[in-house]
């Protein structure tokens, strides 16, 4: 095999693909084949094992799971982390409405399951955004998000509804006690109507926004990077989603993108060094590279130089 | 070689159908060349003559059959009662119902015996409960000669009848609705002669208050059952006159031919 | 290719084996008086299966096993001289060996032993490619000429080519069960870990379906989230649904083309009506959610009605659609070959068409159309994405089709390309549904097989 | 022998001859009228979604089939293309353009030194512009040394705003084409720079990220691998199962099963083949990932159960009188079968095959899992190499963020329609020479 | 009411067919009953006997057809010159090819006239180029009386012939292979009088070479073609022997009342 394999996320698909393109280009190396198989399936194709059948190369939109480490450890496989990224994740409404300026908080009391009222917890009531909060619009909830089997929603529902659970105190003091008790109730989104599972086609969401006002999406910063002159992105505890904030960590709901290289192939198939170069240059995720084109936000300046390091050194994880 | 002019002798009783410069093409071709027959009321016609000659053709264009073949052409005028069945109103459907059909190959229909018999009557609404309709379904099975063969396997799928017992079942289902013309395309090729016998006899019966039109290859069975008779020729009628008189002085050559074996 | 070459060699003989054994043939029809049972191609055909077919088989098995030969032998060599090494790594050993020998690749520098063990692995692929071309070669020949010589008027030659015939159609219809085989082979290993992790009956009996729930291994895993109940009702409310309309417009179409249209009109709308099937379903999603189902909701809202925007009836309306033409095409054309004489006995009868279509036409045709039914229906179960843009993904326990709605099929799918986590119940559940609508469609099946049976004994 | 003979009165109890309710009559043709309708309604319907779905789809796609390019006057100059003075085409080739490009870009708009809107103004030119002038040189190796005026492709924001995609009086913030680019392209514009020309890369290039480089050309031919693939398995396998399931196999309890099993592997979701081929093709027998043959094999499991239906039911529906004749001739039953049912089942086995090639050529969730889905820029060369499909082009293009994927992918489905009338064609021509009624 | 009792007159010359014990069963029902029969070599043998009584049936086993019908058993021996069909080695395809077969309702293949004849002499490579091909064609529909109607259209498909011109297009088609034994099953019940009549006179010809076993209604023409006779009743042969004989003095009462048509 002459040509690098690559799995993993939907969400890096775009990127990786970017790189592997230019790449395929501006070298004599075959442009690496890029499969979107999501992030756990990425991870399960690549540390099954060594050898040409199985991949170079996966990406992730989480960092590898101590689990997923282990089984590559277990098969052989030794990798190098490279994390490349963020990706904001946004909720967003068409701009017909109003723009929405929300709080953790209130984005959980949106879309949890259970929220506590009084100190008791009951079943989401809150039908109207303005039954949450008065400035917020008189219309009903009615988010478009991804499903559970989905590493954006996985992300979302990490930073945004446990951040917001955290601002109850009962909620806070039980994730002191039981922090599987918290969790239980801070992941679990409602399942009334009110959170629309629409899918891992974030395109069509948007399409969807665009035809109901009213609907909230939520979706990666690309997406809405790609369409702001038709929507809209909702400011979260006082941050609008720009690039700019994102890149500056203002924005709180952003994550971390990541790839992991084969070490066991590096030097058998043919590239894979090369291509972790042209990833790792600034030309590619620099402040000013293409990827930043295609709505990737670029690491602060201090970590680019220090994983590109590490990554050009091919240096091992560890975990 | 083509002669227009039939041998005609006139009806002496009042005609029930009365072909006129009938002339029908598939597509190109022409199968019967302006015809001129009269079909007298509550008699048997008998259409004989080679095969080939347009004697189906002929048959199928007095109940409007032809209409479901796609490109035929059916020219000239055609009465039942003195009503054109093919330009004034008449609707194809009534017609039919009027003029019954039973065919050369049977045809049953792939359902059972019983539902075979009651499809028409349950149709054109004949009866009005399900007594009559068993009644008449008895009835018809009896005049066709065919209730004792099938009358415990009456819940029986009619395609598994023997060729005879099918054609039987055919005509008793043409039977089941009392038309008031019968047409029969060679009803009795497929039957043994106690059968055929049979049905000869129910002619005989039916022709008291029903007008009868029979193909039939047999010149005896023609003579035994029919009161007039037409000789068909390369779609031409040659020759047409009471049947006695056809078949023991024909006027043409070609009638003669035929009737002797001659030629076909 | 050296094994192209090796292809193509035994090709030829089979082709020589052909004309050898015509000619044969000829030249005994002429010898002898005695007629020749059959005729002369099938010498022809006789001599070139007995000389083609064996060796080729012989070819493709050798082909199949040699890998797995060359890497025990090349295994056994590596053992002695590096007896220290695990079990995997011997395989990532043996791997870089391969790699090395057949182009190159290779994950360290080659030190003495891989090059040994590729020189010798490469010497067995050559030892093996000769002798495999010598055995295939040889057999070819050597059955070429036996079955030459058993040529002689009394061969039954097309009896024992018909034979080969039957053997190889016998085959094909084996490979339907194989495929059943390896399907649920496929499936049943994850299924029983599955059923491991969560008990039998809270899946099959559950009402509740949220797999996200028991993912993480840091959380209780709730013992109603895996219930599949509302995911088979939600696959059986949109399959309704879609039939609802397929099944009218489908036949309908299938007995205006078959019994009114004429014959221009037919052979321009059925191949029309079939570009419907071959639409991929992406654009019919799009079409179910972003024309549809807004449609729905804002006839819905102006007649007081609450239709969620993903729908049931969207997607199942939709899907629909897409399967007329399995309906249409398949039902036409068996409707098509009901016999002339058995339209023409109803129309003697008096029968309008309308008549004739609906008490002779389709009874005649019936068991064609409901195969072409469950057909449909099938293609309709199956579906996923329409159902993932126009029906969302919310597992809902309800017979409204206003209502969002989920089927097995888009959780399978959902499941196996999300995230997901080595072992984890949630990835298993996707083999536990998939063998489970097995299963239910199975039972599916043989009811409607009973059932047409009952109605065939009846009327044929 | 009783006489069954009716006597004379039995047949005038039934009053008139003809007790036809015209009431009936009356009503039964109106029901007559109005099945035929309902007929009519049913093809229109079903004919009109379609006409409704290929309106949306040619609406949306139809300006992929153009590109716009800006004229660029481009100083050819000798010393960075060719500096040997070689003149050999090879050379031509290898010498890199992107500078000249600029140079031209720059020299056109003079002042522009600020690194975010030098940034901006190579942006205005599609990624592979240099390519363009490439190809001009190469075309006409005179022109070194000169300027010449090149047609080079724009960005796909530039292509989008001039096929009226992108409006100007959104504000700027909203917009994805700056002030500056605007008042950039209106120069163009003014000076009669920006051209039309059919997008020929379109059907001729690979996969791409970038929507003015990206083609169609890998996943056409990796649908035609797949589905020539696909075709040669299924057809004679499903045509084979079927005849030794119609005409040879007794019927007993063994047939039943496989009969069974038949019909329920058509309502086996198409991913769980997917899974299968995992399992059997790739991990069993080590064949290659993404590979058309891969895909084939696995859409021809998927798809045997349409045609041996549909097969079946054709063969069924052949009058066992024409077998009756044949053997009564002396033909073995094989020979039956292959000289006279099997030609007169064409038209629904055919029938079969189109519906299962149909789905075949549409669907994209077995793919998933054999590592179709995948983004592949170069075009495959053989059935072994990695390659995608057109629904599987379609779906990727389609979650794409760029807007300039938005024509490409109704394109693409035009393209796949095509692909799809093209490959039906051929089959209802096949089906009406076989078709008769009897 | 049984009788297993043929009355059978002996053979005068070497049989060509031997059918001992002979029953035959569908499914449950037995549609024969023991038969023994002798039909002799280059003679016309008729079955008759009313509708349903296993004529057909007979008729299938003697060229196996009824292996085609599944759940149709056959016991008993039948010989071909000495050999038994059912259990030496014999192929039945090649007993098809020896022993030709017309059927009742006529089923042409849906192929043009031409190759509908041709078929079988290709087959069976009777022929070695087109031309002896092409003169077999056009002889075999000369016998059959049918060349001169078609000569023209032998590229036009068999199914658009007249029901009378189908039925002789599927004798010539038996024809044109030249077997050793026709079976003929009520061949002309759709041919008019002269088409019959060259059918019969072909007969008559074709007997010189070859065995004829026709099935017919007819008892006219029974006794026109046939040398011998048999006479089925009820699955039973009630009575076989020298057709002038059987017709003028029947021996059993059935065989008499059959004739005489008194009963069926
Ligand atoms: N559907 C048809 N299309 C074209 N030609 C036809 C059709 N039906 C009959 N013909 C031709 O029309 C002529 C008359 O046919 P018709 O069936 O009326 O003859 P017939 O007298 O009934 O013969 P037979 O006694 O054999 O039934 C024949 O030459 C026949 O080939
Ligand atoms: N395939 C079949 N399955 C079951 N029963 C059959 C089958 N074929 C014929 N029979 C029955 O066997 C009996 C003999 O049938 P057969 O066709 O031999 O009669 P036949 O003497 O040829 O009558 P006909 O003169 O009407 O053709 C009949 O009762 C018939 O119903
Ligand atoms: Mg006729
Ligand atoms: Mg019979
Ligand atoms: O594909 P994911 O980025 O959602 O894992």
């Amino acid at each position: 095999r002459d040509q690098i394999r690559i799995v993993g996320s939907s969400t890096v698909f775009p990127f990786s693909t970017t790189v592997a393109e230019t790449f395929g280009k501006t070298t004599g190396f075959k442009t690496p084949v890029v499969e979107s198989t999501g992030s756990g399936g990425g991870m399960k194709l690549f540390c099954a094992g060594v050898g040409v059948e199985h991949p170079d190369i996966t990406n992730a939109s989480r960092r590898i799971k101590a689990s997923e480490y282990e089984k590559c450890t277990k098969n052989g496989v030794s990798i190098t982390e490279v994390k490349i990224g963020f990706d904001g994740i946004v909720l967003a409404n068409s701009k017909q409405s109003e723009r929405l300026t929300l709080t953790k908080k209130q984005i959980f009391l949106a879309l949890a399951k259970q929220v506590p009222v009084d100190g008791k917890m009951v079943d989401n009531p809150y039908q109207n955004w303005s039954d949450i909060d008065k400035s917020l619009p008189n219309s009903k909830i009615e988010v478009l998000g991804p499903p559970p089997t989905s590493g954006t929603r996985d992300a979302f529902v990490e930073l945004a509804m446990e951040g917001g659970a955290k601002t109850f105190e009962s909620l806070k003091a039980l994730r002191k006690s039981d922090k599987k008790a918290f969790k239980t109730i801070a992941h679990t989104i409602r399942e009334d109507g009110a959170y629309v599972e629409a899918g891992e086609n974030d395109n069509l969401i948007i399409q969807k926004l665009e035809a109901n006002p009213k609907a909230v999406g939520i979706f990666g910063f690309s997406f809405l990077d790609q369409n702001a002159d038709k929507i809209q992105g909702s400011i979260v505890e006082g941050a609008e989603p720009t690039f700019e904030n994102i890149a500056a960590g203002d924005y709180g709901v952003s994550r971390s993108l990541y790839f992991y290289v084969k070490k066991e192939h590096v030097g058998s198939v043919p590239g894979i060094e090369e291509f972790v170069k042209a990833f790792t240059s600034e030309d590619a995720w620099g402040d000013e590279g293409y990827l930043a084109d295609k709505g990737l936000i670029p690491l602060p300046t201090a970590d680019r130089e220090q994983v590109k390091n590490s990554a050009r050194g091919l240096t091992s994880l560890s975990m | 070689m083509q002669n227009f002019n039939t041998i005609n002798e006139p009806l002496t009783s009042e005609p029930k159908i009365t072909a006129r410069d009938v002339s029908v093409f598939y597509g190109a071709s022409q199968a019967l060349k302006s015809i001129n027959l009269d079909i007298g009321a509550n008699e048997v016609t008998s259409l004989i003559g080679p095969s080939g000659c347009g004697k189906s053709t002929f048959l199928r264009s007095l109940n409007r059959m032809n209409d479901v073949i796609e490109n035929c052409v059916v020219e000239g005028r055609i009465n039942l009662d003195g009503v054109d069945i093919y330009n004034s109103g008449l609707d194809p459907v009534l017609l039919r119902a009027r003029v019954g059909m039973v065919f050369q190959k049977p045809n049953p229909f792939p359902k059972s015996i019983y539902d075979n018999i009651a499809y028409g009557p349950k149709l054109h609404g004949t009866v009005n409960n399900k007594e009559e309709l068993e009644e008449c379904v008895e009835e018809s099975l009896r005049r066709a000669g065919l209730w004792d063969e099938v009358k415990d396997r009456l819940d029986k799928p009619g395609t598994g009848l023997s060729g005879g017992q099918q054609q039987r079942l055919c005509i008793a289902r043409a039977i089941a609705i009392n038309p008031e013309v019968i047409l029969m395309d060679e009803p009795c090729s497929a039957l043994d002669p106690i059968a055929t016998a049979k049905i000869e006899e129910l002619i005989d019966e039916l022709r008291k208050r029903f007008t009868i039109v029979i193909v039939t290859h047999s010149m005896q069975q023609a003579a035994r059952v029919s009161q007039r008779t037409a000789f068909f020729h390369m779609g031409e009628v040659v020759e047409v006159g009471e049947t006695d008189r056809l078949f023991t002085s024909p006027q043409d050559d070609r009638t003669q031919g035929y009737i002797t074996g001659r030629f076909g | 290719m050296e094994q192209l070459a090796l292809f193509f060699a035994l090709l030829f003989l089979t082709v020589l084996g052909f004309i050898l054994g015509k000619g044969r043939a000829v030249a005994l029809s002429g010898q002898s008086d005695q007629p020749l049972h059959s005729r002369l191609p099938y010498y022809g055909l006789y001599t070139a299966i007995w000389c083609g077919l064996p060796s080729l088989l012989i070819m493709a098995g050798w082909m199949i096993f040699e890998p797995q030969i060359a890497e025990i032998l090349v295994k056994s060599q590596l053992k002695e001289a590096n007896a220290s090494l695990s079990a995997d790594q011997l395989t990532l050993f043996i791997n870089d060996v391969i790699n090395f020998a057949s182009g190159g690749i290779l994950t360290r520098d080659p030190d003495a032993s891989i090059l040994k063990a590729a020189e010798s692995y490469q010497l067995f692929k050559q030892i093996s490619y000769f002798a495999m071309a010598v055995v295939a070669i040889s057999v070819s020949l050597a059955t070429l000429f036996g079955s030459l010589k058993k040529i002689n008027p009394n061969l039954r030659a097309r009896n024992q080519v018909e034979k080969v015939i039957s053997v190889v159609m016998m085959i094909s219809s084996l490979i339907a069960i194989l495929t059943t085989l390896g399907i649920v082979l496929s499936l049943i290993f994850e299924t029983l870990r599955f059923f491991e992790k969560i008990p039998f009956f809270d899946f099959i009996l559950g009402t509740h379906w949220s797999p996200q729930t028991a993912l993480r291994s840091d959380q209780v895993g709730g013992s109603g989230s895996f219930g599949a109940i509302p995911l088979f009702a939600g696959t059986m409310l949109i399959t309704f649904i879609c039939m609802v309309v397929a099944i009218p417009v489908g036949l309908m179409s299938a007995i205006y083309m078959s019994e009114y249209a004429g014959k221009k009109f037919r052979a321009f709308a059925k191949p029309v009506l079939e570009i419907l099937a071959g639409i991929p379903t992406v654009v019919y999603g799009f079409f179910a959610a972003l024309t549809v189902a807004p449609f729905f909701r804002n006839t819905g809202t102006l007649i007081g009605l609450d239709v969620s925007s993903e729908s049931a009836l969207a997607a199942g309306a939709v899907m629909g659609i897409m399967i007329i033409p399995f309906i249409s095409s398949l039902s036409d054309d068996v409707m098509n070959s009901v016999p002339q004489s058995l339209r023409d006995a109803s129309y003697a009868m008096g029968a309008t068409k309308s008549e004739t279509i609906t008490k002779v036409i389709i009874p005649a045709a019936l068991p064609g159309i409901v195969g072409a039914i469950l057909l449909a229906m099938s293609r309709a179960i199956g579906e996923t994405m329409i159902v993932v843009m126009a029906a969302g993904l919310a597992a809902n326990l309800t017979a409204n089709p206003l209502e969002a709605v989920t089927t097995v099929t888009v959780q399978i799918v959902t499941l196996l390309v999300g995230d997901q986590e080595f072992d984890s119940a949630k990835t298993l559940a996707a083999f536990a549904l998939g063998l489970l609508l097995f299963v239910v469609t199975l039972v599916m099946n043989v009811v409607a097989l009973k059932v047409v049976r009952k109605y065939r004994e009846k009327y044929d | 022998m009783t006489d069954n003979t009716p006597h004379p009165e039995d047949l005038s109890t039934g009053a008139s001859p003809l007790k036809i309710n015209p009431l009936l009559l009356k009503k039964r043709n109106a029901r007559e009228t109005r099945f035929r309708l309902y007929g009519l309604t049913a093809v229109l319907t079903a004919v009109l979604v379609l006409c409704l779905l290929l309106t949306s789809i040619i609406s949306k796609g139809y300006t992929a089939f153009e590109q716009t390019y800006i004229l660029i006057d481009v100083r050819l100059n000798t010393q960075t293309i060719d500096p040997k003075g070689t003149n050999r085409l090879e050379d031509l080739a290898a010498a890199s353009y992107k500078g000249l490009l600029r140079d031209a870009l720059r020299e056109q708009f003079p002042g522009i030194d600020g690194r975010r809107e030098k940034r901006q103004l190579y942006g205005i030119l599609g990624t592979a512009a240099d390519y363009d002038v490439r190809d001009a040189v190469l075309d006409n190796p005179k022109l070194v040394g000169t300027t010449a005026t090149i047609a080079v492709k724009a960005s796909d924001d530039v292509d989008s705003y001039f096929k009226g995609y992108i409006s100007r009086d959104v504000p700027e913030d909203n917009r994805k084409i700056k002030d500056v680019e605007l008042s950039w392209l209106d120069t163009f514009e003014t000076d009669d720079r920006i051209i039309k020309k059919f997008n020929m890369d379109f059907f001729t290039n690979g996969d791409s990220r970038e929507p003015e480089e990206a083609g169609i050309l890998g996943a056409v031919i990796g649908s035609l691998y797949t589905l020539a693939i696909t075709l040669a398995l299924c057809f004679p396998i499903g045509v084979l199962t079927a005849i030794y399931l119609e005409e040879f196999a007794p019927t007993n309890r063994w047939t039943d099963i496989i009969e069974v099993n038949i019909n329920n592997l058509a309502a086996v979701p198409s991913i769980v083949f997917g899974l299968l081929g995992l399992a059997i093709f790739l991990n069993f027998f080590g064949l290659p990932r993404s590979a058309p043959l891969v895909g084939g094999m696995v859409l021809a499991l998927m798809t045997l159960p349409t045609i041996i239906i549909a097969s079946r039911a054709a063969l069924k529906a052949v009058p066992p009188s024409i077998r009756e004749a044949a053997l009564g001739i002396g033909a073995s039953r094989m020979q039956t079968v292959f000289h006279h049912v099997l030609p007169l089942a064409m038209p629904g086995i055919l029938t079969g095959t189109i519906l299962g090639m149909a789905q075949a050529l549409g669907e994209t969730a077995p793919l998933l899992m054999i590592g179709m889905v995948a983004f592949i820029a170069d075009i495959p060369g053989s059935m072994g190499d990695a390659a995608t499909v057109l629904p599987v082009q379609i779906f990727l293009w389609a979650d794409s963020p760029e807007r300039g994927f938005v024509e490409k992918t109704s394109a693409a489905i035009m393209v796949l329609l095509a692909f799809l009338v093209v490959m039906n064609a051929i089959a209802v021509i096949l089906r009406k020479r076989f078709e008769r009624r009897w």
